[in-house]
């Protein structure tokens, strides 16, 4: 468990006046989108899993800043925060928890899959480990295609005992490819602390059997992020290694929403807490005179506000319609024809033909209709007990 | 008999099992300290201390296969996966090791594991957590496989598999964790394998419902009583394998009708196998096509009313019952 | 017309595709220097150079989720995966995300993946490189399947493969790769998807042969003829998604007799799921119980004359296939 | 590429003459039983993949040597040399090879999967890196039981790369389990030479990010590899620390008996042929005059006789009789009463079901007998070719 007393003082450089005051803007959307997201979990506007990621947004923002625009940023299921530094609108993001057909991923995704192509946020996965060889295979492409990119991976401490680390790390070093892989180390993989997961608890060390060197940067610093990832970039793409860069954060709130937290203290979360990256930052801005306490203020009833409109907007955007269950499975194309794929090949009607037309015929659609609130629909016999994963 | 949920039966199943026997121990990531994502082991790592109880890394394949290696020179691992979804991760170990090692050396060893997993849509956990597979399963000789759905099976049928000497796949299912039923309080009462169990009797159609949807199937013979007057029969087999034919074939044999309703993908689904198996047996006593009702043919979406969509839910189950009997109205 | 093996036909079709799209690459174990572990990539890697012929460490889940993510941004990759058993180590790839990357981002990307592999007994390799399981894959929507049996649908089917925008599981046979047909010389020759390939015409039983065993059935269809008088008609659907429901259908629908075949295992097959597919659209149409002639519920013993037990040959499609139309006799 | 050349000169100290000329007559009888092994599949007296281990003998005899009885050893698909060196019967693994019920594995197996329980060799996996997990599975049953027990566990180079090698050495560190993991570095994984598959070549390196400690041997020194495997199982059993010991080492064959060898020239065969094992240690012992010239001809001419008398065995022993078919997929007892498991629990008789009679009434069953070679058999149709793994 890395102690929070002993991680170094706020990095002494600042840099430059605009750069600072596009992380501070950022930290704080993330800040204000995810706490308005658990709200809205709690009113049971959004559904499934919720993982916020309050407490990690220096590292968030400190490393997708380090990227540039042609770059590839993936990530995991607790990604809200690294698709609105990628630049999402947080409208889309707001709309995608919500389920609407303006999310991300048109609502069907959720919390756990967000996705933004435009922006080269390749997602949001909800398999721990899953995304290691995805990463891997962006920066073949990239290589293959001489292409001037580099890719970003990150996950988490609990995800580096997955066996697709050891393996991506191998191949990513064998060939030579321009990925960072950053562990995002917030102490626990869910409730399970780094040393009662992983025999190496200097994370960074862990690639080093596989030839991939590795940095740390202090997590809750964004300055520090930044350069450790900047530099890990660099050597990435312009020495084409990959490297291991460990970020040593915590995170504020509990795994996901029905955490319990039984397996920390109040102190540890309190001693982490005088860390906030949020509050640090904002007063060494102002501190620094790069912003008035004023401003500051401003900027963040503006995020707010902003955030006010992102709920607006995921409010008024429609549920998929019944007819959107089928779409977007296949490719559609000369060999597939429809979004059926097997029994459909024959002319008679399917069961799931009928799903077609469901828009036209909704009263037919109880299930639908019950889960949109119809007040013609009878009420729901599953219990709606919300378990954590 | 007490009433306690599914989620508790299990919890006391697991704890009678390593009471009654000192080689039974439990693996499975956030099991212990957390207790368990769904909370099933609470309790246990605190009762019987970590070395019974183990917190794991997240590292499927390796947990089951350390699972495989241990019920091999001795104990009774009870494995458990946070989702069916992970287990692709162990396919490896489950199919190429658990399930084929006695065969394969001639049987000098068994594999005594037991791999606990849920399954099942409706909490919009969207495609990565979602999945009703018992299909894969199923598919393997070697295992056996259970898809208990009310509380006593899961608690009978758990404590069969742990004593069991064969690799058992326990298919658990999210929304069933939290409903209640009666359960036994003898210790020793356990379920066994390869034992169907009649919900419902009736002599017009045959249900047979698998995991929650024998709950749904259920549900739908009621209304189909008392607003259709027909009157269903409604089959749970309880396991897959091995898997009571016989009790379904006689229910079909009386009533010359069968609907299969399941949560998982149709194409080469639990109702595909049992619909092939009942017409080869039974051709001559059905009377009209088997109808299946299954999940949709989708990687499960997020969205609430596309997810409800993708899943059975009493209207169809209705509805197919309907088809199958209408030449008789 | 040129005559070649089935490995030749593959060899032609990654060749030709590697010349005409720059954006086609292979990765896989050996497929290099090797050559290939059963030498379809042979002579490849010197003709298109390391970088678009590539030999990978041994790591299933990582080079086929290398493929994912390529494939994702702009290549179109083809792993070979050594047997369909490694498979399992890399279904977490394969369904959780090359199945369903594409609509749980809501369509924002493809993925245009082939991952290639062979299946089948018969060489005594034992349960941990023998088996067949094509319906593991057929059960995943998201996915695209093929099972070429000739050498012709070898190349014209992976050219398809290698061309669409979906992740395809190319499912080869290690039995077939050294059997010769006939191969079409142009070299925009392609097989589509989702078309069923009659073999032989007959018109008093269906025989649907899946890979090899539609060489098995069609053997048995000759004997057939010439032995009891009975004109088989023997199907190779080629795909099992998308699958071409309407060819079987409309040759059940003339011989109101059906047999399948299959190597894999019965449970939860191909052959149970297209029984129930044609039970249930052509129930009325069918003389007698859908027979299934299937691989032996066992995994595959190294044994020899165990291992022939173990799948099906003509035999045991004749015995099929007179069990069904011996009403008729 | 290890370089043979700079490879250390044998072992200065020799064991107790008992001792030498047991590990020769080990050596000697993996040998002979090899190449007869080779001659038989030549011969199609053996099917499927054969993995010869000439070359690796020292690896295989110099570890195993440093075992108890209790401990427990598992390896891989090239594995005749560790169930011999364990003790198992010549006779009954050569009976394997001809997939004969007085095989180890009844005829089941085969040459890739051995397995032999009595002498605790705990199997012969065809699934590379599949073994790992196993192998600390039954450290923690021993550690669980209090049992003073250790594994060793054996697999090659490219096994290293798989993901189950990062699991589980996590894990077994993690849970101070009591086992060595050996990685028999005979430089190919199949056709691919190391350096070519793996971005660390030192592979003792890679478990470090694990915190799993490296020890490398002279893979070709029989001496050596006992000393240092001795070595890393006291700490593995003392210290409850998994230890990752490197033998490096070089099959002289081809990888299975269908490898062209395209992928190295003979000169570096050549080049290692010189260190080996049999003969280095051979000469050792006569030079040490632990043995003489004459006795070392005793020796192998007796276990080539011994190997004789295994083909013997083996031709002699019957095919298993169709009824094997399907046992030992289950354990039978109260829930699974017979050999099926699925639609049997009908009384109706399965196509299955026939089976059982089979041995009464053989000539019925066409595959038995054309498998077994019967006159009345009609021809084979499947071509008899031979393809690598
Ligand atoms: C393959 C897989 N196994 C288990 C889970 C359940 N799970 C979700 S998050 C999590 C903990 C992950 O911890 P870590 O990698 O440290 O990331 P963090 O949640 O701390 O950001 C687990 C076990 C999963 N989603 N996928
Ligand atoms: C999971 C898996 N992938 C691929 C193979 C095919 N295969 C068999 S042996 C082998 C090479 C293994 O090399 P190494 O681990 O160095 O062992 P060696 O053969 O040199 O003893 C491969 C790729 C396999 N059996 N299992
Ligand atoms: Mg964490
Ligand atoms: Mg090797």
């Amino acid at each position: 468990m890395a102690d929070p007393a002993e991680a170094r003082t706020p990095s002494a450089s600042l840099p430059d006046p605009d750069v600072a005051r596009d992380w501070l803007a950022t930290m704080t959307l993330i800040r204000r989108f995810e706490e308005r997201a658990g709200e809205m979990y709690a009113k049971a506007k959004v559904g499934g899993f919720l993982h916020l990621a309050i407490g990690e947004e220096a590292t968030i923002v400190g490393s997708t800043r380090a990227l540039r625009d042609q770059d590839y940023l993936i990530s995991t299921y607790r990604s809200h925060g690294h698709t609105l530094a990628r630049g999402s609108d947080p409208n889309h993001v707001m709309a995608e928890l919500f389920g609407r057909v303006d999310g991300l991923c048109k609502g069907r995704g959720g919390s756990m899959h967000m996705f933004d192509l435009d922006k080269r946020f390749m997602g949001g996965y909800g398999i721990v480990g899953g995304n290691l060889p995805l990463a891997a295979g962006f920066a073949l492409a990239s290589d293959y295609n001489g292409l001037d990119e580099a890719t970003l991976c990150q996950f988490g401490d609990g995800a580096s005992n997955q066996g697709t680390f050891g393996e991506t790390m191998n191949l990513a070093a064998l060939w030579s490819l321009p990925v960072v892989f950053m562990i995002t180390n917030n102490q626990f993989g869910m409730g399970t602390a780094l040393e009662r997961h992983s025999a190496m608890t200097d994370l960074l060390r862990k690639g080093e059997g596989f030839g991939v060197p590795g940095m740390r940067c202090d997590g809750m610093d964004v300055q520090d992020t930044y350069d450790v990832t900047t530099e890990a970039l660099r050597v990435a793409r312009e020495e084409r290694k990959p490297v291991l860069v460990e970020a040593l954060t915590y995170r504020f709130r509990g795994h996901s929403m029905a955490d319990p937290e039984e397996y920390r203290t109040k102190e540890q979360v309190d001693e982490w807490r005088k860390r906030d990256p949020l509050a640090v930052f904002g007063d060494q801005l102002v501190d620094a005179a790069i912003m008035s306490a004023e401003e500051r203020e401003t900027l963040d009833r503006e995020t707010i506000e902003r955030i006010d409109a992102a709920v607006a907007f995921a409010d008024a955007s429609p549920h998929p319609a019944p007819n959107e269950l089928y779409d977007d499975i296949y490719v559609l194309g000369e060999q597939v024809r429809g979004w059926y794929s097997v029994d459909e090949r024959t002319s008679t009607p399917h069961r799931g033909e009928d799903e077609r037309g469901m828009d036209e015929n909704l009263p037919g659609h109880t299930e639908y209709e019950r889960a949109m609130g119809h007040p013609d629909a009878p009420t729901p016999t599953d219990d709606a007990q919300r378990s954590d994963d | 008999m007490a009433v306690m949920r599914y989620r508790e039966a299990l919890n006391a199943a697991l704890r009678e099992e390593l009471q009654r026997d000192e080689s039974v121990m439990l693996m499975g990531e956030d099991i212990g300290v957390f207790n368990g994502a769904f909370k099933v082991t609470a309790g246990l790592m605190e009762e019987f201390g970590e070395k019974r109880v183990r917190d794991t890394p997240i590292s499927e394949n390796t947990i089951v296969g350390m699972g495989v290696g241990a019920a091999m020179t001795g104990l009774r691992p009870v494995v458990e996966l946070m989702t069916i979804n992970f287990s692709l991760l162990a396919m490896d170990q489950i199919v190429n090791h658990a399930a084929s090692i006695r065969y394969m050396f001639g049987g000098q060893v068994k594999v005594p594991l037991v791999v606990r997993m849920p399954q099942g849509a409706g909490h919009q956990l969207g495609p990565t957590h979602s999945h009703s597979w018992e299909a894969l399963f199923l598919h393997v000789p070697g295992l056996l496989v259970a898809v208990p759905t009310t509380a006593a099976d899961a608690k009978g049928l758990l404590k069969s598999a742990i004593r069991d000497d064969n690799p058992v796949i326990f298919i658990e299912h999210e929304y069933l964790y939290g409903q209640r039923g009666e359960v036994p309080d003898d210790e020793d009462f356990t379920v066994r394998f390869g034992e169907a169990a009649i919900r419902r009797e009736g002599s017009d159609v045959t249900i047979v419902g698998i995991s929650r949807m024998a709950l749904t199937a259920a549900r739908a013979a009621e209304t189909l009583s008392e607003k259709h007057g027909i009157e269903a029969e409604v089959i749970d087999p309880r396991t897959l394998r091995p898997l009571d034919l016989d009790t379904i074939l006689a229910s079909v044999r009386k009533t010359n009708r069968c609907v299969i309703v399941e949560e998982g993908w149709p194409h080469g689904g639990v109702g595909a196998n049992l619909a092939a198996l009942i017409s080869e047996q039974a051709f001559d006593d059905l009377d009209a096509p088997i109808q299946r009702v299954t999940g949709a043919d989708v990687p499960m979406p997020y969205s609430k009313p596309l997810e409800q969509l993708a899943f059975p839910h009493e209207p169809q189950v209705i509805d197919a019952v309907l088809a199958t009997t209408k030449s008789r109205y």
